[in-house]
């Protein structure tokens, strides 16, 4: 049976929950908001509730998740998000606060944020902490206005250009264009950012000097102390990216590294569970200097009672509606509290180990471009396999088959037919050798069958997606057919 | 608590398959000088038993643990069915990332679909994303929309914008934001003519507005096309659902034919399913014209056939976005609010088109039936005249902050204390009453009022 | 790769969530439990919490259930399980709420106790209700203990035969037996009770006739009020098996039929999950005669608090640890207080007519042996298949591979190759053109191709399994392997 | 509120297909005498939003909406991972019915073997079942079997089995129940020996018993089968973490090599991963030796193949059963408490080897400390002298419905009072503290009770 969407089922006179009928007394809507105009059609769906909760529960077990598999993607740590965090993250107390409460009437809320903000910053090394970013492209757009904000305090407001590595994430030259700034690219050397290249690049007009630490291919630059320096020297800014903290926590604090401030994503690091694209969390953490350009509100604590304090002249003003995605503090506060010290000094080295286990292991059988150790995350290329006519697009489909999600691929740019893959820590050995043999068998299916890669994937729920079709024809909503087809006796779809 | 599951023996084998003494030699990049030598400062080891305790007493410290709440503002505390929750909390949607692999997350992407589809709907608009941060983003995001496609600079804000909103346009925008003063709480057309010039990029307006009020939409929408600007509208979904969509065509056209309908609006879908959460995970949704959809932040998901012709979906013009098109990317968003958005999809989906008219309608019994009481009260009167939807502001002989600590302790949050925002305001409390409440909660808060009315 | 066991996976520490520790001052057990022998060793899982977690999502998702599609199980009333009852048996004063706590302290779980008896007494038509049994077999169980000890106030405790039709449930004859009386079967005529049988099978020995209205082929009993006249002639109670009461409520009252006494399964008419087998909710209904019998404590209401009684001399005694199932009780009065009295007639109309409309569908391609109209199920007979070599398990298993559940086969016994067919109300009429499409198709095949049914189900997780050998070799538990094999680098199982 | 999605259009072409003119015609059967003819009296129609209120209302009234626990007496105030909620709320788990198609139901029968796997492994016997509905019923369940399978009738409970679980076994089996006299709460072997005879089918004892003390239970298998009579043991699961399974034989044999272990371990395994939830659903467990299995009550999972000769479990001995057996089958259980041991399983699985020992040990050293606290205060001592596992009686200066009545104004549930059960306990206290316990609220406790010893 064609599965159909919410909308093509039931009809006219199904439905779902009950509201209460008014028992205030009831006016005619005419008469209550004189002027309006009323809308005379509202095509959403009709269907009774089982036939609702059906439709989703249907459509939920179409997707991998972290709870069925590995789901190594890189760059984006996927690893186990305990069910825990979501409970206490439900507690009414947390799930029902109103953001625009008297400070008073929300103190178990603000303590959250400010514990959060505490262990931050105690984790990066930094002073201080806003957890206002809804993710870590708004974090890094906080970031670079406070970069700006505390250039112009200087009276440097002339600086205007971000070096940023080739191999960094596009959010990176998307937000340096946000705030007006100008990307300048430096190309990688080996893999990491050669000091020449930085030294020539770095000028008058640098602003900020944005790194991935460790980098999109798993590497710590292992100058990055000489990096900051440079910047400093130069007047720059150093902006760490902290996408990939997960190697880090622990093991060392990037403001130690000499940065000056940097973003961190909750949903990667802290496990806050990625909701099938969101929501996440950017807090932005930084050194003493920058404090005073943290956005609005800033959270401070007086007799032992916490404030919403705005009065914060040089403040790059606000970036969210509210307090930022409340609901990942508290996710990310539980889980970091769950672990205490020293279970996060195993988040990185759990994930650090991982992550080179399985690249000695597939470096046998793919190409590994930059062979020294990696830290949480590798990049390995698939180049090898283009003489057999499969792409690592190939390879990733048919992963699939194997009941494994497909490593990041394509990215970083900087890798031909890249696959990026990060583990995470939180998988066990047997998983890990899973995959292996399942890159394994796929790299010998390429020699012996490629047609096999080319087909897959075969066992999911749909076969390989025609992308191209969707970006010409554009179908991008439903609508309700034209001429009404009498209706089949089967229910069967009203649009094919 | 460690989620790591490895034993001694299994990482003796790993490191010697590595190749590899010891851990050491896996992060000997890391300079030694800056490795930490110590435990970090953080909270824990807690076991969940003692997470309960400690987060327990915290979230029991908040007024939401017991107090029955009238605030609004952008922000409310709506009727979230049951099997919302349920569908939410699976792993299969909780847990998985962005559909990059449309084969295996078909769940993801037609929930987007359908997301999308519903949001079109809604708002009277052609196309729709899949979730931006929230309401404030998403007139951000429209702005900058505006500013490239006009190639002009300023954006004009008409009458009451929620001044959270408000304010986060000025930090993304800085100094080309002008606002429009309001007259009793609305924005008047004249005022808005007066405000516009060739270098305006877009008009953008509330609807209804920060202090609960309607605004005339398609007449803000003509003078913004007669000004060569797009007409940006942010609307809430409840409004949505009553009140003619601000993105169609009214039938009286602007002169000389002009379009009467907005062209991007955007707004908050808090209310659709999703908890207040002390203000976020929120949801901003973005609809437009069809002309506009390559310039749209965010993801979109599209239909298309698999190789035997089966209907799926997949994430589309990606080209827009910033892993592909880095600095030219139309928005540096990446991750976004799928989750909420799934949820809206869910509650709307349950409740359909009965049920959210019906939602929008008992919350508009519920606050006039509120106001009406209010009005009774010696000292309280309403803040405007104009024509309210969801929320009204009620000017107290007190200050909004004594009758709101007033109610808290009687457990009643009596609505928003508007001195928050503005000096001027602080006798002001912004009210909402939701579906969730009955008429004896709307009588008590009557009574608290009346009570507090008395201090000074 | 072969799905294993949680004790087949992760090894000696891999562990799950962590305890606190103690915070009192610790003393050796030895000392705490003098003379206590301490076990040496205890074989459970060993695996970290992502694993444990991932083990049991994959197992869940080899099941069907109701949230996946139709569930027609004759005699079982799968229908929709609404989400808010669940939600409301979760608030922690009734999850919490302890058995032995003072009345005072439980005063809201008593609350929902009296108001679930009070509604079940009205919609059954009787003068009270106990809640205590924990599934219909123990509703029976109690309702016979009544009637017995109902007789041997009288004198009458001679009284110690039970008539039961041919086509009553199992649990009927085995509740019998376990109050130490002694099953008279009768049987049907053209599917319901002939008066000249039963008057016939009645006599001094009878203690109760016991009946199942509907019956189990769907049928109402048309003489069903001469039936209760001969039973209360000839000195025997009459008991009703509600489990069908899904055809009744907001219908005909059972009390009103003549009964005196009846269970009811709450995990059937209203709405309570079946739990992959349990737990239900029997709560027994009886006429004001067999009051006094009720078990213990019954409910009673003074100055507006409710109190545990035990003050009952008359009492057939305690049936259940406490309270019976209360979550379950909690889940039925939201149920039934969602619906109110028009819902509820919805009920038993919705049911009938959706069983009424598969079964006219499906007669024209299976035998229908008894063709009056049916109330909430019915039942066909694959007999007819029988000379192309397909039993009706075939049937069922191949309805499998459609993402139905099969209906109940083999039941009621007095059908050949029967198929017992209960859609319930809450199923779409597009849901049961999708099943008749199945079965119709299955009809074909046959015919057509009979290999097919008896290869069936293969698109299941497994197979068609081998019953046989499972009832011969009787593999109940796992044991660890003898000679523990070297541990394979993969971690395949350890256990072939 | 309905659930039922039908048009009135689709109502009509139904009724058309069955060939009726209306509805009526479908329940000609029915007498029209016996017809209802108004409303029923329930109540509803109520929305979520009503339900919510109300039976928020209801709950809130219980003191376990905020108190502190240290009640026992069967069910306990446990710690419960969150996973377990979230596993067993899934559909696939909470909805299914009995895995008659086991085929679909391979989630279903895995886990009842697991469970079974586990349960035999803490019993230390052969077989397990799939679930009874309860401690009592699981009690009355082995008294059934010991009775077919040694045909004689008396039933002699050794001790103090929990007086609930007595009378059941008193409404199932009548006169055929004796009940040995207990010294200081145990059981004295001589005192079984005299209760022996010919006519004895077998032995019940719990341990730890219903004071909390720690019994003999080889000492009491050993008397039974000296006496030809079954040897059955009521356990807590906690129990069986750290102490000896009487399932087990013992080093010691009996006499002649009489087998010391167990024939049947039952109990209640609430305490495994299922709220307390006001005493049900909770989850009897059998287990007993593989001689018996044919006459074991309930469901048995067992392991097969399929046709390809993947591994697969199903249904197994079904001629058992009532569905097939009818008037001879061993029991006329039929639903049980399939989603409790699913919780159990899960819990067991979680919390594992290592995990489950600790709960048990901080159930011991809470427990004890609680003892030591109390014997201190005046007034207070231990009722009995031997030696106690997770619970204690504690005898007051005043009678134990006082001190109740004291903690629950405080905030404190300081134990069950036992006067309760009989008037001669009315000055007892049974009192858990369980691992959710800790030094502090114990320590409340204490003060609560030293508080409230000063009454009268
Ligand atoms: C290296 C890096 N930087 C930045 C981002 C952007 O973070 P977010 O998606 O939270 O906006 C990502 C996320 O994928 C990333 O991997
Ligand atoms: C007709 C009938 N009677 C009795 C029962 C027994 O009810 P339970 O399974 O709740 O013990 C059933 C359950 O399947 C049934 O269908």
């Amino acid at each position: 049976m064609r599965r159909r969407l919410l909308i093509e089922q039931g009809g006219l006179g199904h439905r779902g929950p009950a509201l209460p009928r008014a028992d205030v007394p009831v006016r005619p809507l005419a008469e209550l908001l004189p002027g309006a105009r009323l809308r005379a059609e509202l095509d959403l769906p009709q269907v009774s509730e089982p036939e609702a909760v059906r439709h989703f529960i249907e459509l939920s077990v179409l997707n991998h998740h972290i709870d069925r598999g590995l789901y190594p993607l890189g760059s984006c740590t996927m690893k186990h998000n305990p069910k825990i965090n979501d409970e206490i993250a439900g507690l009414q107390g947390f799930a029902l606060a109103h953001p625009l409460s008297a400070d008073e009437g929300c103190q178990g809320a603000l303590r959250v944020i400010a514990e959060l903000q505490k262990a931050l910053a105690k984790i990066t090394g930094f002073a201080a902490v806003t957890t206002q970013p809804a993710a870590g492209a708004q974090g890094e757009l906080t970031g670079l206005l406070m970069i700006r904000a505390w250039h112009r305090s200087r009276g440097e407001g002339e600086r205007r250009t971000v070096i940023v590595p080739d191999s960094a994430h596009g959010t990176n030259p998307a937000s340096v264009a946000l705030v007006g700034y100008e990307t300048v690219t430096v190309a990688s050397e080996r893999g990491t950012l050669s000091l020449a290249a930085l030294s020539q690049a770095l000028d008058a007009r640098t602003a900020a000097v944005m790194l991935t630490v460790p980098n999109t291919l798993g590497l710590f630059e292992p100058q990055i102390l000489e990096v900051t320096r440079l910047a400093h020297r130069a007047g720059a800014q150093a902006y760490l990216d902290g996408a990939n903290l997960n190697a880090m926590v622990g093991l060392v604090r990037p403001g130690d590294l000499g940065f000056d401030v940097m973003h961190i994503n909750l949903h990667k690091t802290f496990s806050t569970p990625h909701g099938g694209g969101g929501p996440g969390a950017g807090p932005v953490a930084v050194a003493r200097h920058l404090e005073p350009f943290l956005p609005l509100p800033v959270l401070e604590e007086r007799d032992g009672a916490l404030h919403l304090v705005h009065d914060r002249p040089q403040s790059v003003g606000r970036v969210h509606s509210f307090h930022g995605n409340f609901g990942m503090l508290v996710r990310a506060l539980v889980y970091l509290s769950s672990l205490g010290p020293e279970g996060l000094r195993q988040v990185s080295r759990g994930a650090i180990l991982n992550a080179n286990y399985l690249m000695r292991r597939l470096a046998k059988t793919y190409e590994l471009p930059y062979p020294q150790p990696c830290m949480h995350e590798f990049v390995l290329s698939g180049q090898g396999l283009r003489k057999h006519g499969v792409k690592t697009l190939d390879v990733a489909k048919r992963l699939l088959d194997f009941g494994v999600h497909a490593p990041t691929v394509y990215f970083p740019l900087i890798v031909d037919e890249a696959l990026m893959i990060e583990p995470t820590e939180t998988e066990t050995l047997d998983r890990l050798d899973d995959f292996a043999e399942a890159m394994e068998r796929i790299a010998r299916e390429a020699v012996e069958n490629p047609q096999v890669l080319r087909d897959a994937p075969r066992t999911t729920p749909v076969g390989r997606l025609d992308e191209g079709r969707a970006a010409r024809e554009l179908i991008v909503r439903w609508s309700r057919p034209r001429e009404p087809e009498p209706k089949a006796p089967q229910g069967t779809p009203s649009r094919a | 608590m460690s989620y790591v599951g490895r034993t001694r023996e299994e990482e003796r084998r790993m490191l010697a398959a590595i190749g590899v003494g010891s851990f050491e030699d896996l992060v000997t990049a890391v300079p030694a000088s800056v490795r930490l030598d110590r435990p970090l400062e953080v909270p824990g080891p807690l076991s969940e038993i003692e997470v309960r305790r400690r987060f327990g007493k915290w979230a029991a410290q908040d007024d939401a643990d017991r107090a029955i709440s009238f605030l609004g503002g952008g922000v409310y505390d709506h009727y979230i069915p049951a099997a919302v929750q349920t569908i939410a909390s699976r792993s299969e949607f909780a847990t998985a990332y962005t559909p990059y692999q449309a084969e295996v997350a078909q769940g993801t992407l037609t929930v987007i679909y359908e997301f999308q589809s519903m949001i079109c709907e809604l708002t009277g608009m052609a196309v729709a994303n899949a979730s931006l941060y929230d309401g404030a983003t998403a007139v951000v995001e429209a702005a900058l929309l505006a500013r490239h496609q006009t190639r002009r600079a300023r954006v004009v804000v008409a009458g009451a914008l929620h001044p959270n909103y408000l304010a986060v346009l000025r930090t993304y925008l800085g100094g080309d934001v002008a606002v429009t003063a309001d007259r009793g709480g609305q924005c008047a057309p004249e005022d808005l003519k007066g405000a516009l010039g060739p270098d305006v990029a877009c008009v953008v307006y509330q609807h209804p507005n920060f202090f609960g009020l309607l605004e005339s939409p398609h007449a803000l929408n003509v003078l913004a096309h007669e000004a060569g600007a797009l007409a940006v509208a942010c609307c809430d979904p409840l409004g949505l659902a009553l009140l003619e969509p601000p993105g169609r065509d009214a039938v009286e056209a602007g002169a000389a034919g002009t379009r009467s309908g907005a062209d991007v609006v955007v707004g908050e879908g808090q209310c659709l399913g999703n908890p207040p959460s002390f203000g976020g995970p929120l949801l901003g949704f973005f609809a437009c014209s069809s002309s506009l959809i390559r310039r749209m932040p965010g993801r979109i998901a599209a239909q298309t056939v698999d190789r035997e012709g089966r209907r799926g979906f997949v994430l589309t013009l990606q080209t827009r976005e910033q892993h592909i098109r880095r600095e030219k990317a139309t928005s540096n968003i990446c991750t976004n609010q799928g989750l909420m958005a799934l949820r809206a999809t869910v509650y709307l989906g349950l409740l359909g088109k009965a049920g959210l008219a019906e939602v929008a309608e008992l919350c508009v019994q519920n606050t006039h039936y509120a106001a009406t009481l209010a009005e009774k009260l010696s000292g309280y009167r309403r803040a405007h005249g104009g024509t309210f939807f969801r929320e009204f502001v009620l000017e107290c002989p007190v200050e909004a902050a004594v009758v709101e600590r007033f109610g808290r302790d009687r457990g009643v949050l009596p609505g928003v204390d508007l001195g928050r925002f503005r000096p001027e305001w602080r006798r002001w409390l912004l009210v909402a009453a939701t579906e969730q409440r009955d008429r004896s909660e709307i009588e008590r808060w009557a009574e608290v009022l009346k009570a507090a009315g008395g201090l000074s």
